[in-house]
């Protein structure tokens, strides 16, 4: 296979002295999605938190492509191809659709850029593809704030799917989606992960048989298990502390 | 430097210290744990020394010979007054706040103005006589060349006390235990039981009273007038910030720093510019523990 | 000149805005009828300062109560017009603009601190008003618009280091609040003290408010002074006494004398603490004139028993009286010609018989020193003839 | 012991809960199940008067409730866990504990609550926030539980929990109502937790309810159509 | 999936179309008629040269807006870069009309020396420095505009680079006020001390006293107002003004957006300081001095007051809340001289308690709900809170701080 996007090695956190991360290695390939499951405190969302910057870890490194992202902070991360999605999804409920995803356009970042930013088609057939992609097209114009739960969590994918990063950090992106939403998510994952890597941390299993090409169970901050979801189900430590029996 | 300097000067860092504190610990109740900007903290020290004021009026006309001791009258009429005058004023004000805890501010100052005010009609446009009580007056001469002012001590022995009070109240009492919930999360205290609106009010009393504690010993020091305030409430604030405001023993430690600081400094340079040096070293300092010092890690 | 230019743009842009909105910025009170004069008070009535003002204006009101139960000003009634300072300079300068412009005073007693005099002094000068200023002061102003009447830094400061060179020693520390006056006077005492020969061994100033003074006593302490200069004001001089009696320095051991302590900041201060300390002013409470005593009788009567005078409420009290002299004198309201008339004018009041200066606008003045007793009043010890005002001294 | 009747709840102009109304029986568990965003929560988080209602009525053993604030029902005779703990984190957990004892005259933490959740013994001294996601379940329910509630409400109970655990909950529930008679209302996605414990299944769908029955007759395959894809 | 495929680009190009009200797109136009004719003609000299005043305040207020109503930062320290502004410019004109024939002066000339009076009687003998530059206009000038924007700016950008907490950086900035009064008030041999510095009578040779030259200098105060709330309006509804209101409301989330929100808070901050520091300058030229109680705490609080006034989230509201309580403080106390003060109390307390966004808000509860902040024109409403939250609220909001 190609070389490694994002490869993460001996990566360890401690808070207060209790290691939510422990010497972790975990590497993701060019154009493929990862599943991350694990119980609760395994260190998922730690994990995502050090990648993008959120969280300083106390040893080892992340690399993503040729860049070390130990020693960055948040945006410069984000401007070099990481975007990362939040449990709780996190839009700007002040604004519409359209400046959610307005604001998330990768040009004119800076201060000058943003003050005298114009609208242009670029951006306008952006937006329009992107709001497709997400199933929001028919309400741009409204605040973020009134969408359904669900809706929030494709806003957020939107906004970092304007931004073309090469990979993809999502947390519980189907958490309070219905049936169907899941679907639709499901669809719109694979069809976002061509071209680009994308790592989905998930509770449902069924949602991450229908999208992942391989599988990392975490378990307290240490790697348990890693290959396809078969492997992983068939594996006997997992069923011990993950999926029951 | 001799030792008697030495020593005099040590124990005026320890007295700053205390005095700070005083002032402090109220304010790190209300704005710490509740935060709530009470911009008329200084307002409320100086009602606890109108309420001293009040009481030596009252002993000087009525109880003549109890006069050595209205003192401690004076510091109990002053935390109940005020700690009262907090609870109405937490019942009818700041509880509608809570969830815009920049705006306590607006509203306090203007509280504060309508006190000030108040104080200028009703009581005396200018600085009023607070006795200090015979036995504090002098000093206590520790060694040939070391005196310490016992008004000074008393001071520190009610700062301990009432540092030691309020940690146990805290932490060592039911009624603490449902401030520290409610303060925590509100609406989690509240699904398990704890009412919390007497407890906002009475967490809100309880810093306000402290505010009065300290304005009633701080006559044996300083003035009493309508804007003894607002000498008191920058420092106030400045202490509270710079121990990290959700800590208590942040705010004990940080009057400890601010009040060496300012002893040695007011020794080595003039009062105005050691001041000025005081606060901007915060401001290094809080650039650097953006937190405040002693601000508890939070896993996040 | 600029009076026409006024009148001129408010006609012009008058008749243009005819029938415009009633603006209730147009808050014009009416002229006072003819057998009135306006006169306006200009103190700080809210505000830190206000602790010092307050009672001088009571001073001034009172002067202005006798001046129309006697008949006023030329059979004309004093109107008192009175106006809030609000301890804030450019307040100050509003409100005397606002005197003049709009109320047309003749004169205004006002200003406390030299900040105020000084924001107010340009608004005098350019519409021609006349300020009599009632507080002892730095000296180093003259302005054709303001009457002095109060000590200006030479006419205190200078005889009290004389005398405490004589009788009390010969090595100082200086202690004031941090602006122009204490620091002014700081400097004329080292002058002084340098002519005389003496030491200085230290000196030290606070922000205005400032409430801890243990570093300083300490200071004091090491240092060992015959005597320390006060020039703390304010409230901080509650704090420092406080503090020095309770680290047992009082007037019983140490020579303590206050340039802005009178028997008004005694009462705050309590005069357990100042008791023996001395003092220098213009006037106290306890001189025995006849002026003095009907003129404390009258305060007394007025406002409380347990009220007290002092230097700067017998200034602002003098001042009304010496207005009314010059107006008098000159059988006009008119500034200028009230100013002519002040040149050498006298005046027997409660701090005995004081006289204008010919030129410069400050009034020739004894210098009193005294001793707080236990009552907080004063027993004078040390009374200098009448001193030349010299706002510009050779140093 | 709990009576709902006509329940409204409005998140700003949109209608979470629409007209619901339930009983639950003395000694009856009922389990509330449903998807994220069908409004689970927000019913429990009225029931418990974190979130105002607009009409119905809501009674606690007989004593109408609606519009009182939280406290009140606890007293009331109502035990919550909210979604996710809410635990006290700078508590200790003895001290989460006690803070559930308002209404109670003991000045300590009754000795069923450690036999049953012997962890929180060993923890006792420790702060809250240390816990890890099981024994923060643990110790809500212990906390809802000193209260001696006639009725107690656990909202989403198994959430982010190792199945391994969740059997454990199931099991100290159960022995707990057996012992101490209380009523049970649990929201849930998982459903064989709520088979262990429920004996009646409500099914919420958009604000309302849209199934109900019996542990006995209760059609599985119906439930999972409404819980996953 | 079944989603319908409008023509591209349409949907998109149609929801920017702006929906700004009549009032909305009007209240510019109709601050600007009644600062520069309705004033003017109703007012006597007397009363323009207060509103002038006024006026000079609100350019504090305006930024005040900017950086609390949109940035979530309340700056207790304004009143320091107002300080800046005015004192440049006291500065200047001290230079100028050092040696003209005035009362003050006398004292200069009676010492024989050509330095501003308070220097000598502190016994400066030589301009100290940085005083050289200043007399020069063309240094002034520039320098009121740049000095106070490049502190502003660095002193923002490290402390929230550094992520300090909101309540915190309003301390720091009470703080910054504080050390600026005592500064200011301690070095008086070169700042004037307490007196501030005052008496000066010519801008560039023209004389300050000249009713005429006041009329001209109070048109020149609006149109400089009115540029600022015009800038402050094209900054609000670019895109860099949505990243504000995104960052008050998300901080996080931008930073996963690509942008420094650090940069964008110094940006803001500076830009207000700017305004501060203009309007310093012009109540220095109107009022005719520059004084330290205009730069420490009490003031400094004052100018956020008018802003909760005017309304946080309204630029124009700004602009009447300064002036109507600049008018309250005059009328009351011209009228009620013992009781003003509860006047004003009272007024905070009244508009904290029932109009939380001020005279703007209420405007807008008036016309019947409309979206808050609609009244000035900005294009993005916010929620009602538009504060940080506070300083517990971490922990208030529920963190658990346990296990992921």
């Amino acid at each position: 296979m190609s070389e490694y996007i994002l490869a993460v090695e001996g990566l360890t956190v401690s808070f207060d002295g209790f290691r939510a991360v422990d010497d972790l290695n975990f590497y993701v390939e060019k154009d493929e999605l990862r599943c991350v499951i694990g119980p609760n405190g395994a260190g998922k969302t730690t994990l995502l938190d050090m990648i993008c910057g959120k969280t300083k870890p106390t040893g080892g490194t992340i690399k993503f492509k040729t860049f070390d992202l130990t020693g960055m902070i948040e945006y410069q991360i984000t401007r070099i191809g990481v975007g990362r999605k939040f449990q709780n999804p996190s839009v700007y409920e002040d604004l519409t659709v359209f400046e959610n995803l307005e604001i998330s356009y990768p040009k004119k970042r800076g201060l000058m850029g943003s003050l005298f930013f114009r609208r242009d088609d670029d951006l306008l057939s952006k937006i329009d593809e992107v709001a497709e992609q997400i199933f929001l097209h028919e309400v741009l114009r409204h605040k973020a704030g009134k969408l359904s739960h669900g809706q929030k969590q494709w806003l957020e994918i939107g906004m970092l799917l304007m931004q073309d990063p090469e990979l993809l950090l999502l947390d519980e992106p189907v958490a309070g989606m219905s049936a169907k939403e899941r679907e639709q998510t499901a669809y719109l994952l694979n069809n976002i992960s061509k071209g680009r890597s994308i790592v989905v941390i998930e509770h449902d299993m069924a949602f991450v048989r229908m999208i992942a090409h391989k599988v990392t169970v975490l378990h307290q901050g240490k790697l348990l298990a890693e290959g396809s979801m078969d492997q992983v189900q068939a594996d006997e430590r997992v069923k011990d502390v993950y999926l029951g029996h | 430097m001799t030792f008697d300097m030495l020593a005099s000067q040590a124990f005026t860092g320890v007295s700053i210290f205390t005095i700070l504190m005083l002032m402090a610990l109220g304010l790190a109740i209300v704005f710490g744990l509740m935060g709530v900007i009470n911009m008329a903290h200084g307002e409320l020290m100086a009602m606890g020394a109108y309420c001293s004021y009040g009481t030596a009026l009252f002993f000087h006309a009525y109880l003549p010979d109890l006069m050595d001791y209205y003192v401690f009258v004076g510091i109990a009429l002053a935390f109940v007054v005020t700690s009262i005058f907090g609870y109405l004023l937490e019942r009818g004000l700041i509880r509608f706040l809570y969830k815009r805890p920049l705006d306590t501010l607006l509203a306090t100052w203007g509280l504060s103005l309508i006190l000030q005010q108040i104080y200028r009609q009703f009581i005396n446009s200018k600085e009023v006589e607070v006795p200090t009580v015979s036995w504090l007056r002098g000093a206590w001469q520790a060694t040939e060349g070391v005196a310490l002012p016992l008004s000074r001590l008393f001071i520190i022995g009610l700062a301990v006390v009432t540092a030691f009070a309020v940690w146990w109240l805290l932490f060592r009492t039911r009624w603490g235990l449902r401030i520290r919930a409610v303060t925590q999360n509100r609406t989690m205290a509240g699904a398990a039981g704890i009412d919390t609106n007497k407890v906002d009010a009475y967490t809100f009393a309880l810093g306000c009273g402290l505010a009065g504690i300290a304005g009633s010993s701080f006559t044996m020091l300083a003035s009493t007038g309508p804007t003894t305030g607002q000498q008191y409430i920058v420092d106030t604030f400045i202490v509270v910030v710079f121990g990290g405001v959700e800590s208590l023993i942040g705010t004990i430690a940080s009057a400890f720093i601010i009040g060496q600081m300012q002893s040695w400094f007011e020794f080595g340079m003039s009062g105005s510019m050691a001041r000025a040096s005081i606060l901007l070293l915060v401001i290094v300092v809080l650039f650097f523990r953006p937190n405040g010092l002693f601000a508890t890690k939070v896993r996040r | 000149m600029s009076n026409f230019n006024r009148r001129d743009f408010i006609k012009t842009s008058g008749t243009v805005a005819a029938g415009a909105i009633a603006a209730p910025m147009l808050n014009i009170r009416t002229a006072g009828a003819a057998d009135s004069v306006k006169v306006g008070i200009l103190h700080s009535l809210t505000g830190t300062i206000a602790i010092a003002e307050k009672s001088v204006v009571d001073a001034e009101m009172l002067a202005i109560e006798e001046i129309n139960k006697a008949g006023g000003v030329m059979g004309a009634k004093i109107e008192a017009v009175v106006e809030d300072g609000a301890s804030d300079w450019p307040t100050f300068a509003e409100k005397a603009r606002k005197l003049l412009e709009k109320d047309k005073v003749a004169a205004v007693m006002g200003c406390y601190t030299s900040a105020s005099r000084k924001a107010v002094l340009p608004v005098f000068e350019k519409l021609k008003g006349l300020l009599y200023y009632p507080t002892y002061y730095e000296g180093l102003e003259q302005s054709p618009n303001i009457m002095y009447t109060a000590q200006e830094a030479t006419q205190s400061v200078i005889a009290a280091m004389e005398w405490l060179f004589k009788n009390k020693g010969k090595t100082f520390y200086m202690i004031g609040s941090d602006y122009i006056w204490p620091r002014t006077t700081i400097k004329i005492a080292k002058v002084t003290l340098a002519r005389l020969g003496g030491k200085l061994v230290g000196e030290g100033y606070y922000p205005l408010g400032h409430i801890e003074f243990s570093s300083e006593i300490n200071k004091i302490k090491a240092a060992k002074p015959d005597v320390i200069l006060n020039c703390v004001v304010g409230g901080s001089n509650v704090a420092f006494f406080k503090q020095l009696t309770a680290a047992g320095i009082t007037g019983k051991n140490q020579t303590i004398l206050s340039l802005a302590v009178s028997e008004e900041e005694v009462s705050g201060i309590g005069a357990d603490n100042t008791v023996g300390t001395l003092t220098c002013m213009g006037y106290f409470q306890s001189l025995k004139n006849p002026e003095n005593e009907k003129f404390v009788k009258a305060f007394k009567a007025k406002y409380g028993a347990n009220r007290v005078t002092g230097d700067t409420l017998s200034c602002g009290y003098t001042s009304v009286y010496l207005w009314k002299m010059a107006a008098e004198k000159a059988k006009s309201f008119e500034v200028e010609k009230v100013v002519a008339a002040s040149a050498n004018l006298e005046f027997a009041g409660p701090e005995g018989k004081i006289k204008f200066h010919g030129s410069n606008h400050h009034l020739w003045k004894h210098a009193r020193i005294g001793a707080f007793r236990p009552d907080g009043q004063v027993d004078m010890i040390y009374e200098s003839p009448l001193i030349e005002p010299n706002p510009f001294p050779k140093l | 012991m709990l009576s709902v009747k006509s329940l409204n709840v409005y998140y700003g102009e949109s209608h979470v809960i629409r007209n619901v109304s339930f009983d639950v029986a003395q000694g009856e568990t009922v389990a509330i199940m449903g998807r994220n965003g069908m409004g689970k929560s927000t019913l429990l988080k009225a029931l418990i008067g974190i979130l105002p209602t607009r009409g119905g009525d809501i009674g606690i053993a007989g004593r109408a409730v609606a519009g009182t604030p939280t406290y009140a029902r606890v007293a009331a005779g109502m035990g919550f866990v909210p979604q996710g703990r809410m635990i006290f984190p700078y508590l200790t957990v003895e001290e989460n504990i006690l803070t559930g004892m308002e209404n109670v005259t003991d000045k300590s933490v009754p000795s069923y609550i450690y036999e049953v959740f012997p962890v929180l013994n060993e923890m006792r001294g420790r702060r809250g926030g240390n816990l890890s996601g099981g024994q923060q379940q643990q110790l809500a329910i212990a906390r809802a539980l000193v209260s001696n509630p006639k009725i107690l409400v656990l909202d989403e109970p198994t959430e982010g929990i190792q199945p391994s655990i969740i059997k454990d909950i199931a099991r100290a529930l159960n022995r707990l109502k057996a012992d101490r008679g209380f009523s049970l209302v649990v929201s849930e996605q998982v459903l064989s937790f709520a088979m262990d414990v429920a004996d009646r299944f409500l099914i919420i769908e958009k604000g309302e309810f849209v199934y109900e029955g019996p542990r006995a007759s209760v059609d599985q395959a119906k439930i999972h159509s409404y819980l996953t894809i | 999936m079944s989603m319908p495929r409008p023509s591209a680009s349409r949907t998109a190009a149609e929801s920017i179309r702006s929906e700004r009200s009549f009032l909305a797109k009007a209240s510019i136009p109709i601050l600007a008629v009644l600062l520069l004719a309705a004033l003017p003609l109703t007012l006597d000299i007397f009363r323009l040269g207060l509103a002038a005043k006024y006026l000079s305040l609100s350019f504090c207020a305006v930024g005040i807006v900017l950086i609390w109503g949109y940035g979530g930062i309340l700056s207790l320290g304004q009143g320091v870069f107002f300080g800046l502004g005015s004192y440049m410019m006291a500065m200047f004109l001290k230079l100028e009309s050092t040696g003209a024939d005035s009362s003050a002066q006398a004292l200069s000339s009676f010492f024989g020396s050509n330095l501003p009076d308070f220097m000598v009687w502190n016994s400066i003998e030589t301009l100290p420095w940085w005083w050289e530059p200043f007399n020069h206009a063309w240094f002034t000038i520039p320098a009121i505009l740049i000095l106070p924007a490049v502190l502003a700016f660095v002193l923002a950008y490290a402390n929230f680079r550094r992520r300090i907490g909101d309540v915190y950086f309003s301390i720091v900035t009470l703080a910054l006020s504080a050390i600026l009064a005592i500064v200011i008030i301690g070095q008086q041999g070169v700042t004037g001390g307490v007196n501030g510095i005052n008496d000066f009578r010519t801008f560039l040779g023209i004389n300050l006293d000249d009713d005429k030259v006041k009329v001209s200098m109070y048109y020149i105060t609006c149109v400089l107002l009115l540029g600022c709330v015009m800038i402050g309006t094209f900054v609000l509804r670019s895109r860099l003004g949505k990243v504000l209101v995104a960052i008050r409301d998300r901080e996080d989330r931008v930073r996963f957006s690509g942008y420094d929100p650090a940069l964008f808070k110094a940006f803001i901050f500076a830009i207000a300081a700017v305004f501060s520091s203009i309007g310093g300058a012009m109540f220095t030229l109107q009022v005719g001095l520059a004084s330290p109680s205009l730069v420490g705490i009490v003031p400094s609080v004052e100018m956020v007051i008018y802003a909760a006034v005017g309304g946080r989230l309204s630029l124009v509201g700004a602009v009447y809340g300064a002036v109507l309580v600049g008018y309250a403080k005059t009328f009351f106390s011209e009228n009620f001289v013992e009781y003003w003060m509860y006047f004003i109390g009272g007024l905070f307390v009244v508009v904290v308690m029932f109009l939380p966004d001020g005279l703007a808000g209420l405007i807008d509860r008036i016309r019947g709900g409309g979206k808050p902040g609609a009244s000035s024109g900005e294009p993005t409403p916010a929620r009602e809170d538009g504060a940080s939250p506070p300083p517990g609220a971490a922990r208030l909001a529920g963190e658990t701080g346990g296990a992921e």
